[in-house]
């Protein structure tokens, strides 16, 4: 009790002077516990999210284009991989990981759950979701947990790359032909209020946020996340000639900040419940590959079985 | 038959079958049977997309009436792709997909160790290049037909049925007309008979080592798409929607 | 919302829904468990692509620019169709597929009775007709459902999966807006709450007699195609198949 | 022995007389095979036939046509029924004449083994292939066996409306734009020699030919067939401003006929050999048609028996 005690102290110590915690030092089971759901979760987005896009690859209008997707899903592919082996190193087993998202008990990312109906949402995503990602994962290079912030800096190398393509699509189609730009439009409009959802309830509706906040887990709020999201986003859907589907958006000269309208909470709570667009299929997706492949995995674990066998074999009969 | 002829015909052969195999691939992402394999078989179909890309470009370059690698790939009409039957398989499940590749992998190997030695300086920079990436498709499918073919008894039947259903459609890879003949004599195409040979017994090393029979070498194979531009039925699917979009916005770019 | 704009997005509507359902229905021609079951599908599939043809051929009519219903059929893009997200649902077995049509059947049943009244002369020719043909698919797909659903251990779930699969589809069919609302009034469309209740006690007797677990009727449901144009992944997809060729020969009538 | 001599000899005058075979009358057993065997490759290839044509309807370029195609390919289902009810008369179960086609023992027609590629290609099918079948189904109409006649006629009737759309897609084509008109032609280059293989060998190389004919069965001979086929079909392919491949397709005055060029017999012992483009892909799509409908026929059969015994239960008890 009293090694606890000051294993807490010496804890509470790091975080305080900005010293990284890493895999073999001692952690509040708390800690280690909301660090496992938070990268869990954002692994499981990496790889659900590969599904919206992955729609359009066979569909991409030009070579570049479909060439610069499939590598953007593949980014997203190994970005799965990196988080997956993050909560690794907090004792979290790979495959118990992905048992919870395919039984719905781990979440990922709601805005997967809407459909990409226009190739235009390809661009969307990368504008406005890649966006609102990068945001958050900019302010998690600086979270506590060393593995964490470390994949992070890597992460969001990529990411960036990813949001200007996305914009660079919206560019394309907003100064394209005029089937082009209200497809542009059309995008912004359904994708814009989901990206705002993306950074999570306010900040009075958040449970899991002080906790993190004084863990430095997350270092900055939902809400100034997601104000400054807002706040860099607008100029440039007026830079494409586009209109945010926001009455109420209005530049606030006092606060040097836009002021917004309202989100639709009861849309995002009853999405995460299950009852979005897409949920049920991105689930089954995602479970059909791996019970497709489970033949695959048996036959891989079944012939290193035997080559290792083989070569015992080899190595005493020499 | 005029060079040019010959070199824009082959040149978008070559550009189809590595177009319509990368999409037959990246037709898998997302579903693949674990996050590593999903990536290897993306990095393929990315390869290949990317070989694409060079030889339609030159196709497009050598036929000089302003074409671009787009216009070929999205703007031509079945009858006129000349892609391998093979590379149109569809993806049954991950052991045909695999068995796909590999058939093409090997030849594609010891074809382009050949082509890198092409008289026309962009086949053989495009090969050189795209030997590279090809020596690791080898390896990596090679080694999958070796642990599938030697894994359970599921999927070594699994494997076999895969090379029931394809072998027919491996021969078309080293037929030869005008167009390999023009060439061929101008020390721009290699001769495929002695890389048929050096293929079969790759294949025969490799299906030793899996355990997986290796089918009889017939007289007949399915022939149509490289030379003819006759395909299945399965083409009809992949280019309405592969070529939709542009279709629909005819003077858009993107 | 005038009354001729709604007309048209009405006859629309109603155009998409037996479209899209009878290209579903088509995509099993050839291939359905027995031969008179594929003649009983290529049947109703039948009837309700000559609907569709009835309603776009009316829907243009009402639109007045001269366009015709292969205008509307091939040269709209995926967010102007407003079917119900229930008929773009993908054929995953013979079960789902009666039972995606047994939902619909018994909702169009109802409403085409109703329709038969509609004081637009044409809706209410279009829907006399239908409705001898619906009276048929209802009586057909219904004692599928019971055979199915009563039928072996197998079959019960291979049925009741497809009810957890596509119940929260249903509930589209009976949303109303201004479109509904500005016909109501006119006395051309029928209100569709009324048509509910019938469809849940004609549903729950044949799931009865079936041995099918009723599900609840939960608030939410999926919404998006029959009022805003926005539909599930896989409408893209059906859409890029079906409009292929009149989008690669924009110029050619047939 | 006697009596079967007198039996013979009954058959033989009825035969002689033109009076139909019924299926309660004595027949010789190589007769009835014959016409088993004959009736279910017919049968087969009415079913197998619905393939190549419904690779089209999801993709028909008009509602008009798609609604067209679905309903000729429903007939040619229609007529599978009809024909396998025919062998039925002659004692043969359609369940074991569906498994012979399935295990690759019976025929169908080699010409189903060709691909359709083109939209062209259903209006050839129809032009040519059903034309050339119905060339051979109207001898039939006046073949000796009862119900195989009667079903002819009937079918034909419904074979030349078929015919006759085909004709009208080609000539749609064949006035159409350049890229239509091309289509049209390229699509009689490669349905025309399939088509004339139809009618089958030569008469010299025709195993079963002779012995048909003595019974009428067949009433002309595969060349003979051919020949009028070839003469009825030629001025129609010039009314569309289509060249027929042929190089050596000649009026020949005397024989007041077409000279045509020789007939790559090769292809087609090939092809049916089981070396040709759709063989194998047409025998699985009916055989995984069959597998995976056979929960759905046990269904039925499981539902059938509990309500047969329901209703015997309601009856005793009463």
């Amino acid at each position: 009790m009293e090694k606890e005690k000051d294993l807490q102290k010496e804890f509470d110590a790091k975080i305080d002077a900005e010293t990284k915690i890493e895999p073999r030092d001692w952690m509040p089971d708390a800690y280690r516990k909301n660090l496992i759901r938070q990268i869990s979760q954002h692994a499981h987005s990496e790889v659900v999210g590969m599904l919206p896009e992955a729609n359009w690859i066979t569909r991409a209008p030009s070579l570049r284009r479909k060439v610069a997707l499939l590598a953007k899903v593949q980014d997203e592919a190994g970005h799965g991989l990196y988080l997956y082996s993050a909560t690794e190193t907090l004792g979290a087993k790979r495959e118990d990981t992905v048992d919870d998202l395919h039984r719905g008990k781990a979440k990922y990312s709601n805005i997967f759950n809407y459909p990409t109906v226009t190739w235009a949402d390809i661009g969307a995503i990368g504008w406005l979701v890649d966006g609102a990602a990068i945001q958050n994962q900019v302010m998690l290079t600086r979270t506590s947990y060393g593995p964490y912030s470390r994949a992070m800096v890597r992460i969001c190398k990529e990411e960036s790359f990813h949001q200007r393509q996305g914009y660079e699509i919206m560019l394309t189609l907003a100064n394209g032909t005029e089937a082009q730009k209200e497809m542009a439009q059309d995008a912004l409009n359904r994708w814009w209020w989901p990206s705002l959802m993306m950074f999570g309830p306010s900040d009075k509706d958040s449970p899991h946020s002080q906790q993190s906040m004084a863990w430095k887990i997350k270092r900055q709020s939902n809400d100034e996340l997601r104000q400054e999201f807002i706040d860099k986003t607008v100029p440039q859907a007026e830079y494409l000639g586009l209109t945010i589907p926001d009455p109420d958006l209005k530049w606030n000269e006092e606060r040097e900040s836009y002021d917004f309208g309202p989100i639709n909470w009861d849309e995002f709570f009853n999405v995460i419940k299950g009852n979005g667009p897409m949920n049920k299929e991105r689930l089954k997706a995602r479970k059909d590959a791996k019970d497709n492949g489970a033949w695959v995995r048996e036959a891989a674990n079944a012939y290193a079985k035997k080559k290792r066998k083989r070569e015992a074999g080899k190595q005493s009969a020499a | 038959m005029t060079k040019q002829e010959a070199l824009y015909k082959y040149s978008l052969r070559l550009g189809d079958s590595t177009l319509i195999l990368g999409h037959r691939l990246s037709e898998w992402c997302g579903h693949g049977p674990k996050l590593e394999q999903d990536i290897a078989l993306i990095n393929i179909a990315l390869d290949l997309l990317g070989q694409a890309r060079s030889y339609l470009s030159y196709a497009a370059e050598v036929e000089g009436k302003g074409r671009t690698e787009d216009d070929l790939a999205y703007h031509r009409v079945e009858r006129n792709f000349h892609n391998l039957l093979l590379t149109e398989r569809p993806n049954d499940n991950w052991g045909n997909t695999i068995m796909r590749s590999f058939f093409f992998d090997v030849f594609h190997y010891y074809f382009l160790s050949e082509l890198t030695k092409s008289k026309d300086e962009q086949l053989a920079a495009i090969a050189a290049k795209s030997l590279k990436e090809v020596t690791y498709h080898v390896k990596h499918n090679s080694d999958w037909v070796i642990r599938l073919g030697d894994g359970t008894e599921k999927s070594h039947k699994i494997m076999q049925d895969a090379i029931d259903e394809l072998w027919d459609y491996t021969g078309e890879m080293f037929d030869m007309d005008e167009v390999d003949e023009t060439l061929i004599k101008e020390g721009i195409a290699p001769d495929l008979a002695p890389i048929k040979d050096k293929w079969l017994q790759k294949v025969k090393d490799v299906f030793r080592e899996a355990t997986l029979e290796m089918p009889e070498v017939q007289e007949w194979h399915h022939t149509g798409g490289k030379m003819k531009g006759i395909h299945s039925e399965h083409m009809g699917y992949i280019l309405s929607e592969m070529q939709y979009l542009p279709r629909v916005h005819p003077d858009a770019t993107w």
